[in-house]
């Protein structure tokens, strides 16, 4: 169990890391790393093994922590974007907003009635995950971010996954990861042609298309 | 349905109508110190007319020729619709006051349309002016109707004025507030008479300014025979409506058949005297002024009728 | 009924055959063939249940939602599909002629096709027993109106009186999809049958009529919802708005009657709302039609009128049931009617008499006419007699209807209670009658007299017999039922007595003195047009001796009259128009030397337009919610989750 | 095995035209799976096939129509593209085929799946089957339109992945196998509520985003506006169809749980508040493409509404998807032919559609009509229904809103679309390609003919479809 906590710890650690950086690579290298906590949780948690575990760890240490972080690099490679603009709110801002999430997601956490044997921090960080990753969507403006924010919501979804590991099947897991893989890979496609298509140095707003 | 009785009181009214105008400008010239033309003028000039030949403009079509005639047909066609012994019309039946009305609007229609067919803009003017101030005097017509309706029962105006309409009691005070009712309609009725018939303070038949005419300006063209048709129709006309005011005024249903006759008669003449009194004390309204007044009528007509209806 | 759906389907056949066939030359022959047949055919059966016999009702089960759809035909029926083929036959054949100079420019196959649609659309409304076949033909009739509005729609002016008649037919479709859904929850099924079974609780019923007033009265055509009419009927082809204003807007008035008949009466406010606003409309819609300069519109506005008229009737019958008077509602609803059958068929033909002027001159203006009798002279008569019909004298149709609602509204004075204030609404038929009298006294001379006041009313010729041929048709329709009133009159009450569910003696008591009292009419319709003749033969004999003088108009002094000079229709309906100040819709512009007045629509520009501009404005004040950040995007689904995730922490987690 | 073969037949058919190189033969390829997936529907139709996969794919009513609709859309588009890539040959179109049959393949299993968590793989596959497909032009409108798709969609898409884990979580104590449909409905009373309501309000927000109900709308116009006609067809009609299947399958559960009185509010309230939002943009909009998305928008309400309403709204809402879906698909379908000759979306700029067009202006007439409910559209009478249950379900209010918002939807709608079709046309086309008007010819033959009768398969299917929801057939 404490190794399972540890990692939940540093899951929420990386939230911060996005959040308070201005590189992108920072990100990028934030969000690989969680992915390598995600990937590693399965194992961390379970208490009777199987292949099941092993193969969702496995899945999900390979597409979240090597996969997607390398291909979102690829993306942003050939553009010479390297940092983020100042956030719609300040860094600042976003990290006590994030500290803010935490404590909700703590709060709230105390109120679910929850399956028992699961990890009492597992339900807290998924939401604070979640929370963060909603306010990394909404307070970037470069597309990039905005695919690291989609990770971190997606990586809260499947913290939250894991309290049901057991009655979720592998099939579907698999697909959902397949799903996440696939959305960014595309999502990565279209970042590419954004930062091909508009000058990398003004800011990306794409706004041209509104009522 | 049609009542033959009724044809000797036709023929007098047609016969006697010319008078009436002739009386009320002798009546006029009496009070405002003058000696007038002779009462039966409108004889001569009758007379005169007839003998001579129409000049037709080349603008005018079989409209212009048809209007006299049918302002003729429906005047006489109206006076057949009245009670005029007091007792019963010679045609009458449910809803016939309405096309009393109707026949006098289409002799109406006939001579606006002649007007406007002459192409000039005096005949236009005044066929905009008769159509227009027509139109203020019908709902006061109807609405005397209704309050006569109200009070009698009836739907005919046989029945609203002749046998069995009860004005006599309902003068009396037999009904409700039915005597001011009636008293109220007279005056409307005679209103609408001034109005229909192009008298003072509507309009003045004594003019000669053509911008200030009505009636007269309508007939500019109009000649021979033709104005005869007009002008026998329009003593037609006063003498058919000054009949329905007498018919209101003086229920002649208990009378002796003889008395009837020349208590009509005399109603007739009261009219018209009453036309050339009025004509003496009042000026022509001012053409904007004329719907106002015609809606004064209406207006007593309305109270007629609730008088009758809140009973 | 198998013979009036044959009808039915050899009009459509016909319709098909003049857009298939369109570039051979038989396509109008055929066309007036199948049409002439399919009215033929499918008036047998009405001209029987009008005669006294009975029809037996047809009705299909096409399983649910549609439902059963049934379709009958009683007396209410029979008249109005009487008035739609009838008047629609002598349109259609009206619109082959008139059309055929158009074929160079666009499909008047397509549009002969739409005007087939039409007909049959409208004969189904009046048929139909349950609520959705009533609505399918329903809203066949008033789209395939809208395609024939907007036949010239390279017109800016007829694109948006198409788009405005679109917007409140629909509203008015609307209103009655409500009213049917309501009417249809309560009764627990939606044919008629079921409804007219059913007892609706008081307020339920309340919305059903106040529904069916809505829908129904877009449809009608009454103030305040006019609005989209003259502007409708003015861009159509002249057929078509012989049709749309002779029938279609008919139909609201069927709609009406139906209802009525199927709830078994309306309560007392519902029939004094009727009665008020019937005569609002005819107040108004007369004196908006006399400050028109445009022929088309102005007739249109007089259909408001006469939907005024009617709805008057309607109002006295609706009141005689309300307050229990079954002699008053047959009046009333006779009333109502017979001036819905004889305002379809003057108003088709004057709409038919404006399009032959319109096809003559070139010009709807009537301030750019006059003159047209004497090269016109058939289309003057024809036109004459429709004037003198609408206006509702004597010796023609329109007097007997008119007549008819008079009694009707007299009638009430004669009962006891508060329904007696209803006689007081003969003062404004009065008023409405005087007006409509100097309105049309305004069209005749103005278009046909005097003299052209343009080189294009110059060059109006007669037309052909073409259109000539269905103008005296309907003309003769109207001396008919002037002449022949006290059958009219039984048809109209027998129909009457349809709608107010009255049965028996009672019924005989109204219908027979009303009959005898109708000859009276025709005693004096007969001696006007006998005594006319007379007179004018004897005025002639007496001119042969007394030859006549032809010579120029005198014109006090000024040397003869031209064109220009004339009264024209604006200064004509000037002293009138003042008298009703602000009402009567027009804008004066004054210069020196010049005076102009420009009649607009006091609903439309000061109401209805206003009201869509507020609305837009309002759309445009919140288009900023879509302002393009995606961030912002997020932000709504955030704020959702936020929203709902709060909504059940406080209310839906217990 | 025919189930399967509904949902591999495209899956395979879309790796296959990826390795056609010919365009003419990539199209054919297309057309031919379209037509082989639609005899299969019709198969399934006469002989309904067991579930696969321990009732994880299976074919009930409900699923039935949407598969149909989602075949019969399919199949008239397919024929469509035909004539388009004729017409406008696109950069990738090795890309555009293969996107498409992966969408049929995904949204067949959306209508198939059972079993929550393959719905919201389907749906998500579904969702990223198109995005390419928006990315067809490849010029900056496009590429801002798929990524707002793309993010706003995917972030739903996680959502409803969160409240199916919910869903999960609140069978924990219940028997069954986990996030079936079937044993969630037949266990539903041992469902914990508070987690079931939870998951109610995250599946509602991710699939009413994937359906387009306002304020979650806002990628519909964006992507609407950007994508091909025939994408766009695919996507109002089918695509939000499978979306609201989505919501009907949860709505299932929260029926046979009891929590209506908790799950029917919000129904209303968000197709309430999507037909406000759909009239407000309506109104004064220019854009035709814009024009029909937020149509969409509407249409999407009235679902939920139907839906929320329950009794016939249920039954409505059932005949509404598929009415919706054919009328959508024709306007799409008519109006590409519009932009084709036109060459923009904007509505100033095409006039005399009528005369320029005559098929494809009358056809665009009718859809206006058939959109906006006139009788004798479908569309009339599955609206009529939804009214029906609001004056039924005491919902009076409800009925009055639609109406007014009905009418004011209508003007907007009409002043823009008339303006296309009326007027005097620039010039004159030659004769319409058979390709481009068949399909949008069998669709409003379709749409006309469900609004006079209905037949008696689709019948029962609808009475289901309706029981299932909770509803009852009129």
């Amino acid at each position: 169990m404490p190794a399972a906590d540890l990692l939940l710890v540093l899951v929420v650690l990386a939230d911060f890391m996005v959040l308070g950086t201005s590189r992108l690579t920072t990100c990028i290298r934030a969000i690989a790393l969680q992915g390598l906590m995600l990937g590693a949780l399965p194992i961390a948690l379970t208490q009777h093994w199987s292949l099941h575990i092993v193969g969702l760890a496995v899945g999900s240490t390979v597409v979240k922590s090597l996969v997607l972080p390398w291909f979102l690099r690829r993306a942003i490679r050939e553009a010479a974007v390297r940092r983020e603009v100042e956030p719609s709110i300040g860094f600042t801002l976003s990290l006590v907003l994030g500290i803010a999430a935490v404590a909700i997601a703590f709060g709230v956490s105390q109120r679910l009635p929850l399956p028992a044997g699961v990890s009492e921090l597992l339900v807290p960080v998924a939401l604070a995950t979640v929370i963060m990753g909603f306010l990394t969507l909404t307070t970037r403006s470069k597309a990039v971010t905005q695919v690291v924010g989609y990770l971190m919501l997606e990586n809260g979804i499947y913290l939250f996954g894991l309290t049901s590991t057991d009655r979720v099947p592998f099939l579907v897991e698999i697909g959902v990861l397949l799903d996440v893989f696939v959305a960014v890979f595309i999502m990565g496609i279209v970042v590419f042609h954004i930062n091909r298509e508009f000058d990398s140095l003004s800011s990306i707003r794409l706004t041209e298309l509104r009522d | 349905m049609i009542a033959w009785t009724a044809i000797p009181a036709l023929l007098l009214v047609l016969v006697v109508a010319p008078l009436l105008p002739g009386i009320a400008t002798k009546t006029k010239s009496w009070l405002t110190g003058r000696r007038g033309p002779p009462v039966l003028q409108l004889y001569f000039d009758l007379g005169k007319l007839w003998r001579k030949r129409s000049t037709y403009s080349r603008t005018t079509t079989w409209m212009f020729r048809l209007a006299p005639l049918a302002l003729l047909v429906t005047s006489v066609g109206a006076a057949c619709l009245l009670p005029l012994d007091g007792r019963s019309a010679l045609l009458g039946f449910r809803g016939d006051f309405i096309a009393f009305a109707s026949l006098l609007a289409v002799g109406r229609f006939a001579l606006v349309l002649a007007g406007l067919d002459t192409g000039s803009s005096f005949e236009g003017m005044g066929a905009s002016r008769d159509a227009t101030f027509a139109t203020f005097a019908e709902p006061a017509l109807f609405l005397g109707f209704v309050t006569l309706f109200l009070i009698s029962g009836n739907l005919s105006l046989t029945g609203m004025l002749g046998v069995g309409a009860g004005l006599l009691s309902a003068w009396i005070g037999g009904g409700g507030h039915a005597a001011p009712a009636l008293a109220l309609i007279t005056i409307s009725l005679f209103l609408v008479l001034l109005a229909e018939t192009s008298r003072v303070p509507v309009d003045d038949p004594a003019t000669h300014l053509e911008l200030t005419m009505i009636h007269e300006v309508i007939v500019l063209d109009h000649s021979g025979p033709d104005l005869a048709c007009i002008l026998y129709s329009s003593a037609v006309k006063l003498a058919v409506l000054g009949a329905l005011v007498v018919g209101v005024l003086v229920p002649r249903t208990a009378l002796p058949a003889p008395l009837t006759g020349l208590v009509f008669t005399g109603g007739l003449v009261l009219v018209a005297v009453a036309i050339g009194i009025v004509e003496s004390v009042m000026a022509r309204l001012r053409l904007s002024r004329v719907p106002q007044f015609l809606v004064a009528a209406a207006v007593l007509s309305t109270l007629g009728a609730l008088l009758v209806l809140v009973r | 009924m198998t013979l009036f759906f044959l009808g039915l389907g050899l009009i459509l056949a016909g319709g098909a055959f003049a857009w298939l066939l369109q570039r051979t030359r038989i396509a109008d022959s055929v066309f007036a063939l199948l049409v002439s047949l399919g009215c033929a055919a499918a008036l047998i059966p009405a001209a029987g249940v009008l005669g006294g016999r009975t029809v037996a009702g047809v009705a299909w089960d096409l399983g649910p939602p549609t439902g059963i759809w049934a379709f009958d035909i009683d007396a209410l029926s029979a008249l109005f599909v009487a008035v739609v083929l009838g008047v629609g036959l002598a349109a259609v054949l009206y619109g082959i002629s008139y059309l055929a100079p158009e074929r160079e420019h666009r499909s008047v196959g397509g549009t002969h096709f739409l005007t087939a649609l039409f007909l049959v659309a409208m004969a189904l409304v009046v048929t139909a027993r349950a609520t959705i076949p009533f609505l399918i033909a329903w809203e066949l009739m008033a789209l395939s109106a809208y395609l024939l509005v907007v036949f010239e729609d390279e017109q800016r002016e007829v694109r948006r009186a198409g788009l405005i008649y679109l917007a409140a037919t629909h509203i008015g479709t609307l209103a009655l999809v409500a009213m049917f859904a309501l009417w249809g929850t309560h009764a627990g099924g939606f044919t008629f049958d079921a409804f007219s079974r059913s007892a609706l609780p008081a307020g339920a019923g309340a919305a059903v009529l106040s529904l069916a007033l809505l829908g129904f009265g877009f449809k009608a055509g009454l103030v305040p919802l006019h609005f989209w009419l003259p502007g409708a009927h003015a861009a159509a082809p002249s057929h078509i708005s012989a049709l749309m204003s002779g029938v279609m807007i008919k139909t609201g008035i069927y709609g009406l009657l139906r209802v009525i008949s199927l709830i078994g009466g309306a309560p007392p406010w519902w029939s004094w709302t009727v009665l008020a606003l019937g005569a609002l409309s005819g107040v108004l819609g007369v004196l908006w039609a006399l400050a028109q300069h445009d022929l088309k519109r102005l007739l249109a506005y007089h259909s408001i009128e006469n939907i005024g008229i009617i709805l008057l009737g309607v109002g006295t019958g609706a009141l005689g049931i309300a307050y229990g008077r079954p002699a008053l509602a047959l009046l009333g609803f006779a009333g109502a009617v017979l001036h819905t059958a004889n305002h379809a068929v003057f108003k088709s033909l004057l709409f038919m008499g404006a399009g032959t002027v319109f096809r003559a001159t070139g010009t709807r203006a009537m301030d750019r006419l006059g003159g047209l009798a004497r090269h016109m002279p058939l289309t003057w008569i024809l036109f004459l007699i429709g004037s003198v019909a609408i206006v509702g004298l004597p010796p023609l149709n329109g007097f007997v209807s008119e007549w008819l609602v008079f009694l009707g509204m007299l009638q009430a004075g004669a009962a006891l209670g508060p329904v007696r204030a209803a006689v007081l609404g003969a003062g404004v038929l009065a008023l409405i009658g005087g007006l409509a009298l100097a309105c049309f006294a305004k069209v005749g001379g103005v278009v046909f007299l005097g003299e052209p006041r343009s080189e294009s009313a110059a060059k109006g010729r007669e037309a052909g017999p073409g259109y000539i041929a269905p103008m005296a048709a309907l003309a003769l329709a109207c001396v008919a039922i002037g002449l022949l009133a006290p059958p009219a009159v039984r048809i109209a009450l027998e129909v009457a007595a349809t709608v107010a569910g009255a049965a028996g003696p009672a019924r005989q008591d109204v219908i027979a003195p009303l009959t005898a009292a109708a000859s009276g009419i025709t005693v004096v319709s007969g001696g006007l047009v006998v005594l006319i003749g007379l007179a004018w033969a004897w005025r002639r004999m007496l001119e042969r001796r007394r030859p006549s003088a032809w010579t120029e108009t005198w014109a006090c002094g000024y040397n003869g009259v031209a064109g220009r000079m004339q009264y024209t229709a604006a200064s004509y309906a000037a002293p009138l128009l003042a008298a009703f100040a602000r009402l009567s819709g027009i804008r004066v512009a004054r210069a020196p030397g010049a005076f102009h007045t420009h009649p607009f629509d006091l609903v439309l520009e000061r109401l209805v337009l206003p009201t869509w501009r507020r609305m837009a404005g309002t759309a445009e004040a919140i288009r900023p919610l879509q302002q393009g950040r995606l961030q912002t995007y997020l932000l709504y689904i955030v704020g959702v989750l936020l929203a709902l995730l709060l909504y059940l922490w406080l209310g839906g987690a217990a | 095995m025919l189930l399967l073969a509904l949902v591999l037949l495209p899956a395979l058919g879309a790796l296959g035209a990826y390795l056609h190189r010919a365009e003419a033969r990539r199209t054919a390829w297309l057309v031919a799976v379209a037509a082989i997936h639609l005899a299969l529907v019709t198969l399934v139709w006469t002989t309904p096939p067991p579930a696969v996969f321990s009732g994880w794919i299976a074919v009930d009513a409900l699923g039935l129509i949407v598969l149909t609709l989602t075949s019969l859309l399919f199949f008239v588009a397919a024929i469509y593209t035909v004539g388009y890539l004729r017409r406008e040959s696109p950069r990738g179109g090795r890309a555009f085929v293969s996107c498409v049959l992966a969408f049929l393949a995904s949204v067949s299993l959306v209508a198939l799946s059972h079993h929550f968590a393959v719905l919201w793989i389907a749906l998500e596959a579904s969702t990223l089957a198109v995005a390419p497909l928006i990315f067809h032009r490849r010029d900056r409108r496009s590429l801002e339109a798929v990524w707002k798709y793309l993010v706003i969609s995917s972030v739903a898409i996680a959502l409803a992945l969160l409240g199916t884990f919910f869903l999960s979580t609140a069978q924990a104590n219940s028997a069954g196998t986990p996030l079936l449909l079937e044993d969630l409905v037949a266990d539903a009373a041992r469902l914990h509520p508070a987690w079931l309501k939870a998951a109610f309000i995250l599946l509602l927000v991710g699939y009413g985003t994937k359906m387009g109900l306002a304020p979650m709308h806002t990628w519909k116009p964006d992507t609407y506006g950007e994508a091909p006609s025939v994408v766009g067809a695919l996507m109002a009609g089918a695509l939000t169809s499978a979306a609201f299947l989505g919501l009907a399958r949860i709505n299932e559960v929260t029926t046979a749980a009891g929590i209506s009185a908790f799950t029917r509010p919000l129904l209303l309230f968000f197709g309430l508040f999507s037909i406000v939002v759909a009239a407000a943009f309506v109104i004064g909009q220019t854009d035709v493409k814009r024009l029909l998305a937020y149509s969409s928008v509407e249409h999407m309400g009235l679902l939920a509404v139907g839906l929320g309403l329950g009794g016939v709204g249920a039954y409505g809402a059932t005949l509404h998807i598929v009415t919706n879906g054919l009328t959508k698909g024709l306007l799409f379908l008519v109006l590409g032919n519009v932009i084709l000759v036109a060459g923009t979306t904007q509505a100033g700029a095409m006039h005399g559609l009528a005369k320029r067009l005559p098929i494809s202006g009358g056809l665009l007439l009718l859809g206006l009509f058939a959109v906006t409910g006139s009788p004798p559209s479908g569309v009339f009478i599955s609206e009529f229904a939804i009214l029906r249950a609001a004056f039924a379900e005491g919902h009076v209010w409800v009925g009055v809103v639609l109406l007014i918002l009905l009418v004011v939807i209508f003007l907007g709608l009409a002043t823009t679309i008339l303006k296309i079709v009326h007027g005097t046309p620039e010039r004159r086309e030659p004769r319409e390609s058979g390709w481009l008007v068949l399909g949008p010819i069998g669709l409003a033959a379709g749409v006309i003919l469900l609004g006079i009768y209905i037949p008696a398969p689709l019948q029962s299917a609808l009475r289901q479809a309706a029981a299932a929801l909770g509803g009852v057939a009129p």
